[in-house]
């Protein structure tokens, strides 16, 4: 295997991880954090790839249209969690019950206003050459910036007054009040954290896929598998079930087809969870 | 209706029973409208459409939908069918497979309707196929698809491969070069194509040296970049369907490839991909029988109409649009000729090769195959929203289906034939 | 009733804490019935009783964690019966529960710092640092996982995170619990100290009597969900049939 | 024929009236109303129809595993999906030759059955936790989406059957009885209403058997039915097994009335859609199954034909509705305000005085009947742990216990909070694995016996958190106890009476558990150990909560027991223990630290010291 090919292949790969990594960490904050499973995180990344849509035909610079849309889904999150996610903490069946019933009505609303067609922005950037191959830098953002929302996540989470109040309150929800602590304010900024999270994965993926009201569901299979498997903790969770499965789908699928990545992908995820029932982070405990 | 509608009891002594009361009364109230109307008499007559109008599909399905619409219009403006007013009953069945059976059924048993057209994938297609069959609804598909249905209550007025493939892979070898990687949707569409697809470079001389099959939800082409990389093909064709898909030209094009290589598609532009993209799908050749640039009287008349109908702004009109066009038009023409609904008098009357002059050129029935001769233009994306139509072939049968479907002298025929 | 008793009770010491008439439990059953509870500011005063007949029920309807069904709990003249209990910590009241429950997954100084942005200090980090001066070793563990640390340790831990939050009363559910003597008799000199530095009326909840009457002035029994005698601390210690009746021994 | 052979033969006779007709006769009346119906309404109401029935059956199958078994499935539109395919592929296979497609339906039940039972095995024995139940079968729903959609290529066929891929199958057989005939759409009404008919009411007969009401404990309980002795993995799986072969059934019969499947099946959409049926009927109601697809998709197909764009948003605004405002269903919801306007509510007068009750009667109560129940003779053993040592994490809350409790004699334990009785209690058990340590059970190594293996060999126990089923009545709750005990309906009953009467609570045997006060619950337990025959009982904190007088009688119970059974108590209450008058021993910081008489301890300085606090002794000796 020549050098160019080899870096090629390890970029393809980390891009496929890092892909995974920035669909499902979203999801995971909310999953790990609440307990809460979003069944509406798909229309979260497709409301973020349509914000980032509108920012950019409204003139904006294309980074700052993606930061505008996720803070926006962000906002949207709040909205959410104030109107329908607080009257169910707890309720597992009703939460995902009520979070689909909200994914539907995402998904018209979008068709309503944006009408039905795909819809597209440009990538940004251009291509690399390495030898015979040329590789396009905006996998190398997506690289870059799946590392930077992990450590992000772990900056919020562990650096913050709301990171560290949100994790006490998960840790013992009693003793958290009992220290003062007002759950249903973490809770809410939490699940609106989710959702920036979901609407940055969104706004990043618009310019390499098509913009469309039923985008998310081509991604919500695939982020639910990486946080089943990556189990409760939200960055050791996703980042190594990210790595995993990413790897052998990236690896599967160059070295026969698509189709057979996928089924491999699956088969991995299933024997793994059998054997690893809480995922790969539910043995350690670990919170983050 | 009324049978069903009792008396409440007089004392409800379970739970259970209010409930059950509660959901009889439900039942009594949906029974109440809308029974079968008939197709006697002087009154407008009902035809049904089913569609995607929602759901992921809807990129395809809108565009039928305004198409019906107008088609609609047109007939009634020009005094209907049998002197009557055409009633169009529509459904969408939001990209969800299994509402089209039961809308099918809705249309054809309780609405009643004369035709029934609509589908958009094939899985469409298959789930209305054996509820029009057998409530002897005569039934129209009218999109673009993989070939070879072969049925006497079905008619179908997309282009299939014989005509579209035929004549955009030989383009292909013969201007880009032998060398042909194709990348499919991995389902019925895709799988069959592809393989029209190596038949016809063949015999053009060129070879396929790779298909790959993409999963319909897949938006990763990672690794399919990659594959092209090594492969270094001199032509992709590209076999891809739906929204998600799209990703595919844009990876394409910002890993750079577009500068070494070219993509011919039979499916692009379906969902106005070239709309989408603009710049980054300039070049991409496609092959269909209408293009919205092609000049000619009848579509200067059609896009009048469209225009103002639906507005100037309209992105650009579909070949699925110009398709369903043909199809209403087809249908209504074979009344006419026929002078009555009846379904076997109207099916032998458009398998005696009912002919109409639409945006695309003239389509003419082709009886035994229940397909449609027409013209094929190859067009290439000009990256300004539109194509740019490089050449016509005239009068293209649909020579696949022609040779293995006769339904003239085999109407118990019912399948699908594959290459 | 002892002179002690009368002396706190009258005049200068308002009342701080007062529960009247509280019925509460779980579920259908109740646990506390018709309970009243006066604890003056400045106070030290224990809760025995055997097992079962509701002193951690007490707490946690003090706390807020269980609402009463019937009955009003007083902070200082403030109706607190149906603030939640993020407000009661901010009012003033703080928990160290039975087995401590350190925030496992924090750090020692988040474990504090966590107490401290709960209430919303503006000016935590001074209070932080008088925590700190109070028990030095929570500076050396300070970046250690709270769930790391012994059991005398994480009960330290729990005494300074309850400071953090510069409360008015501090609440103590068997504070010596599993922990080794020489620890204990830390605590029991730590807890006093709070009490008479910082004025900050301490209520304990104790099975070791020992530990109980070294740190309280002022007894209750508590039986059947209801207080049945109080009496100064040190009296419970000398009255064997006392504690057969009512503690179980 | 002798006499009691007379009977026996009246008596089953009699029972079978008494329990069948009901159903049958539903099921006639609901069958000759389909058939009625059928003649009445146009073909395309039948026709739609038979799909509502059809979906009502999928919906019940989910009624059934969440609303009865507790499992929230995602996945029953998955077997329903492998039914309808396992379906088409022996319809389209076998149908030629045999001219029917009943076997057909029959194989997509057992297939989809299986699909289920496999899955359940990985679940329930793998234990994984309830969360991971929802989105793993959720998950495997969208992976046979993913699967079913990838067979386009026509390489990929069972027999003659292509699968189809993404298009679906096409050419399924509709349902034919033998000659080859399908049946019209009047008669797939009939047949479809009386298949869910058929299928509701034996669900409805089986949640009445042994394994309904297990199950019901299985729900409400998990905890205190592993420890009466059934194996709740069991129980789930079974459960689990049977929902799949409804929604199996059910989705053969789909496969059947549309003569194509696709995997559409397997969506999102359609997972949810069952939920929805269900959420909105009604999850305890049989009946709201049907009631909850009759109302969604009435309204929804009200709504497709004309609504067109707004019809998912009106979909979404219901479901959000009914999830926030009428969490217990549509129909239960408007159920009830109905039964509130038509009949006021009496508060049930509730008998106070359960002691007196029980006195009068517990004197010619046969205690050794019930306690012997299980073995038919007296079988008393003894239980021994031996170096019991459990860590969790770095705290040691056992260091090396040895308890030895001989047969037929009571044991008291104490010790202060903390000391590690109930960890003890909780090993002995089989609650945790202990870290090191071995127990017995008379001779037998026990260690390694999960904790229903042990309450089947008579190990009974009445954990110090009380622990029964809040929601069933209280004689339920101790049918299920007697049921563990004496495997058939009638010996269980018998037992349930008697123990009630022991425990004087026959008079409350109607209310639900969660209605009786603190000390009644108690009572509830200790009588659920007793009706469970336990060789040996393991009481913790039996008298907490209960007054003076009843702690007395409590004593006396459990002295009465003692003669059959081997009893093991802890309690702190001075005064049960010194009526118990039984050897003590007493534990501290996870040791045995003093064994003796109650009295003896008290005399112990020692004892005191730890009990009471460190140097205590000084001052009392001062």
């Amino acid at each position: 295997m020549q050098l160019d090919e080899l870096i090629n292949l390890a970029i393809s790969l980390l891009t496929t991880v890092s892909i995974l990594v920035i669909i499902s960490i979203g999801l995971a904050v909310i999953f790990g954090m609440m307990g809460v499973i979003n069944l509406a995180h798909g229309e979260f990344l497709m409301l973020g790839a349509f914000f980032t849509l509108s920012g950019h035909r409204a003139g904006l610079n294309i980074w700052v249209a993606m930061v505008v849309a996720a803070l926006g889904v962000g906002v949207v999150g709040l909205v959410v969690e104030r109107l329908l996610i607080q009257f169910l903490y707890g309720r597992l069946a009703a939460t995902m019950l009520a979070t689909w019933g909200l994914s539907l009505i995402l998904v018209q609303a979008v068709v309503l206003i944006y009408g039905p067609a795909t819809q597209g922005i440009p990538t940004p950037l251009g291509s690399t050459r390495v030898g015979d191959y040329s590789v396009s830098q905006y996998n190398m953002v997506l690289i870059a910036v799946a590392v930077a929302l992990l450590g992000l996540v772990y900056v919020v989470f562990t650096r913050t007054r709301y990171g560290t109040t949100a994790r006490a309150a998960t840790q013992l929800p009693t003793m958290a009040a009992a220290v003062g602590i007002n759950a249903k304010v973490t809770n809410m900024f939490t699940f609106a954290f989710g959702a920036v999270l979901a609407g940055a994965a969104g706004a990043l993926l618009a310019p390499v896929a098509g913009v469309v009201p039923g985008m998310g569901q081509a991604y919500v299979g695939r982020a639910f598998m990486t946080v089943v498997v990556g189990g409760p903790g939200v960055l050791t969770g996703t980042a190594s079930s990210a790595t995993l499965l990413g790897t052998v789908d990236s690896v599967v699928s160059n070295a026969t087809t698509s189709f057979l990545g996928v089924a491999a992908l699956l088969v991995v995820a299933i024997v793994l969870l059998r054997v690893l029932p809480t995922g790969i982070s539910g043995r350690t405990g670990r919170q983050l | 209706m009324t049978t069903l509608v009792k008396p409440a009891p007089r004392r409800m002594r379970r739970r259970a029973y209010s409930g059950l009361g509660a959901t009889l009364l439900l039942l009594a109230t949906a029974c109440g409208g809308g029974d079968g109307a008939g197709d006697d008499g002087d009154g407008p007559i009902k035809v049904g459409s089913i569609l995607d109008e929602t759901g992921p599909l809807n990129i395809y399905g809108t565009a039928m939908a305004d198409a019906t619409d107008l088609a609609i219009k047109d007939i009634n403006e020009n005094g209907g069918v049998l002197g009557r007013q055409l009633e169009l009953v529509s459904y969408d069945a939001q990209s969800d497979n299994a509402k089209y059976t039961q809308y099918a059924n809705q249309a054809a048993q309780r609405d009643q309707v004369a035709v029934l057209m609509g589908g958009i994938t094939s899985a469409s297609r298959e789930a209305i196929r054996p509820v029009a069959a057998r409530s002897e609804t005569l039934y129209f598909y009218n999109e673009q698809y993989e070939g070879g249905v072969c049925d006497k209550n079905t008619f179908n007025t997309g282009v299939v491969p014989s005509q579209q493939l035929a004549a955009l892979i030989p383009y292909a070898v013969e201007n880009f070069g032998k060398n042909l990687y194709v990348i499919a949707a991995d389902y019925n569409y895709g799988q069959i194509s592809a393989s029209w697809v190596e038949k016809y470079a063949e015999e053009a001389g060129g070879s396929v040296v790779e298909s790959e099959f993409i999963p319909l939800e897949s938006s990763d082409f990672g690794s399919v970049i990659n594959s092209l990389q090594a492969a270094k093909p001199d032509v992709v064709v590209s076999l891809l369907v739906g929204g998600n898909h799209i990703a595919f030209y844009r990876q394409f094009a910002s890993a750079g490839l577009d500068q070494s290589m070219k993509i011919v598609s039979p499916t692009f532009g379906l969902g106005n991909e070239q709309v989408v993209l603009s710049d980054e799908a300039v070049g991409i050749t496609g092959a269909f029988p209408y293009f919205q640039e092609i000049e000619s009287e009848p579509n200067t008349q059609f896009l009048d109409m469209w225009h103002t109908e639906y507005g100037d702004d309209y992105p650009y009109v579909t070949d699925s649009a110009a398709t369903v066009w043909n199809g209403w038009h087809l249908w209504a023409e074979a009344v006419n000729a026929a002078g009555s609904l009846d379904r076997d008098a109207v099916i032998e009357e458009l398998e005696s090769g009912v002919s109409f002059d639409g945006p695309s050129g003239t389509v003419t029935l082709d009886g035994p195959s229940h397909h449609v001769v027409q013209n094929i233009a190859i067009g290439e994306a000009n990256g300004q929203k539109g194509f740019e139509v490089l050449s016509t072939e005239e009068s293209v049968p649909p020579a696949f289906e022609q040779e293995v479907c006769d339904l003239v002298s085999e109407p118990d025929t019912n399948e699908q034939f594959l290459p | 009733m002892s002179e002690f008793w009368t002396r706190t009770s009258v005049g200068e010491f308002p009342p701080m804490l007062q529960v009247e008439n509280v019925t509460a439990g779980y579920g259908a059953g109740a646990v506390l019935t018709d309970l009243t509870l006066t604890v003056n500011g400045g106070d030290r005063v224990a809760i025995l009783g055997r097992n079962g007949v509701g002193k951690t029920t007490l707490l946690r309807c003090m706390i807020g964690e269980i609402s009463p069904r019937t009955g009003v709990i007083k902070l200082g003249d403030r109706d607190i019966t149906r603030e939640p209990a993020h407000r009661r910590a901010r009012m003033g009241i703080a928990y160290v529960p039975q087995g401590r429950d350190i925030f496992p997954g924090l750090s020692v100084m988040d474990n504090l710092k966590v107490a401290a942005y709960g209430v919303r200090h503006k000016a935590w980090a001074d209070v932080l640092t008088d925590v700190l001066d109070e028990f030095p070793i929570l500076r050396q563990k300070a970046k250690l996982a709270g769930g790391g640390l012994s059991g005398g340790q994480q009960q330290i831990l729990a005494l300074g995170r309850a400071l953090m939050t510069q409360p008015k009363v501090l609440l103590l559910d068997e504070p010596s619990e599993g922990i080794q003597p020489s620890i204990v008799d830390q605590i029991a000199d730590h807890v006093r100290r709070i009490n008479e530095l910082r004025g900050i009326t301490v209520v304990l909840v104790e099975q070791n009597l020992e530990f109980a009457t070294n740190i309280a002035e002022h007894a209750y029994l508590m039986d059947k969900g209801q207080i049945v005698r109080e009496l100064p601390a040190k009296d419970v210690l000398t009255d064997r049939d006392l504690q057969h009746e009512y503690l179980g021994v | 024929m002798t006499g009691a052979q007379t009977m026996q033969r009246q008596s089953r006779g009699r029972r079978l009236a008494d329990r069948l007709p009901r159903e049958v006769a539903y099921f006639i009346a609901i069958a000759l109303g389909a058939l009625v119906l059928s003649q009445v309404i146009p073909d395309f109401r039948a026709y739609e129809w038979s799909l509502w029935a059809v979906y009502g059956i999928l919906a019940l199958s989910f009624t059934f595993v969440w609303g009865h078994a507790g499992i929230f499935s995602f996945g029953q539109a998955a077997f329903f999906g492998i039914g309808a395919y396992a379906y088409g592929v022996a319809g389209i296979n076998l149908s030629p030759t045999t001219g029917e497609t009943l076997s057909a339906l029959l194989i997509g039940a057992a297939v989809a059955a299986a699909a289920a039972g496999l899955l359940g095995y990985f679940i329930f024995y793998g234990n994984v936790g309830d969360v991971y139940v929802a989105i793993i079968t959720l998950a495997v729903t969208l992976v046979l989406l993913t699967f079913m959609s990838s067979t386009a290529d026509p390489k990929y066929r069972v027999g003659d059957a292509p699968l189809g891929g993404y298009n679906g199958m096409a050419g399924i057989p509709p349902i034919m009885y033998g000659s080859g005939v399908a049946l019209d759409t009047a008669e797939m009404l009939i047949f479809c209403v009386a298949a869910a008919a058929g299928i509701a009411l034996s669900v409805r007969i089986l949640l009445r058997r042994p394994f309904g009401r297990i199950l019901a404990g299985v729900r409400e309980n998990e905890l205190r039915t592993q420890l009466l002795g059934y194996d709740v993995r069991r129980y789930k799986l079974l459960a689990f097994s049977l929902a799949g072969a409804i929604a199996g059934f059910a989705g053969g019969l789909y496969a059947a009335w549309g003569m194509f499947i696709n995997p559409s099946v397997f969506s999102l959409q359609q997972a949810a859609m069952v939920a929805i049926w269900v959420l909105v009927g009604g999850k305890d109601s049989l009946l709201g199954a049907f009631a909850g697809v009759a109302i969604v998709q009435g309204l929804s197909s009200a709504l497709g034909g004309s609504g067109g764009s707004w019809t998912p948003i009106v979909l979404g605004v219901v479901l959000i509705g009914v999830v926030l405002l009428l969490p217990k269903g549509v129909v239960p919801s408007i159920a009830d305000a109905v039964s509130r306007v038509m009949r006021r509510k009496k508060p049930q007068q509730v008998p106070t005085t359960v002691l007196e009750a029980g006195q009068e009667q517990r004197s010619d109560i046969d205690l050794e009947g019930m306690l012997t129940a299980r073995t038919g003779r007296v079988a008393a053993q003894s239980i021994r742990g031996e170096n019991l040592t459990k860590r969790f994490g770095g705290v040691h809350a056992l260091n090396g216990v040895d308890i030895d409790v001989p047969d037929g004699t009571v044991r008291a334990l104490i010790g202060p909070n903390g000391a590690g009785k109930s960890t003890c209690f909780n090993l002995l058990v089989g609650r945790y694995a202990p870290t090191s340590g071995r127990v017995y059970l008379g001779d037998d190594d026990i260690t390694k016996l999960r904790s229903d293996t042990r309450a089947r060999r008579g190990l009974g126990i009445k954990m110090q958190v009380p622990s029964y089923y809040h929601d069933l009545s209280v004689d339920e709750n101790m049918w299920l106890a007697s049921y563990a005990a004496v495997p058939n309906v009638k010996g269980a009953d018998e037992q349930a009476a008697r123990a009630l009467r022991w425990i004087g609570m026959q008079e409350r045997a109607a209310l639900p558990a969660s209605a009786l006060s603190h000390g009644e619950h108690q009572w509830l337990e200790i009588g659920m150990v007793v009706a469970g025959s336990p060789s040996v009982m393991l009481l913790d904190e039996p008298t907490a909560g209960m007054s003076r007088d009843e702690t007395h009688h409590t004593v006396a119970m459990i002295n009465a027991v003692s003669r059959y059974s081997t009893v093991v108590v802890v309690e702190h209450d001075m005064e049960f223990l010194r009526d118990l008058d039984a050897p003590v021993t007493m534990f501290h910081q996870g040791l045995v630290f003093a064994s003796g008489s109650i009295e003896e301890l008290r005399q112990d300085e020692r004892v005191l010291d730890t009990y009471l606090g460190r140097g205590v002794s000084a001052d009392v000796a001062g």
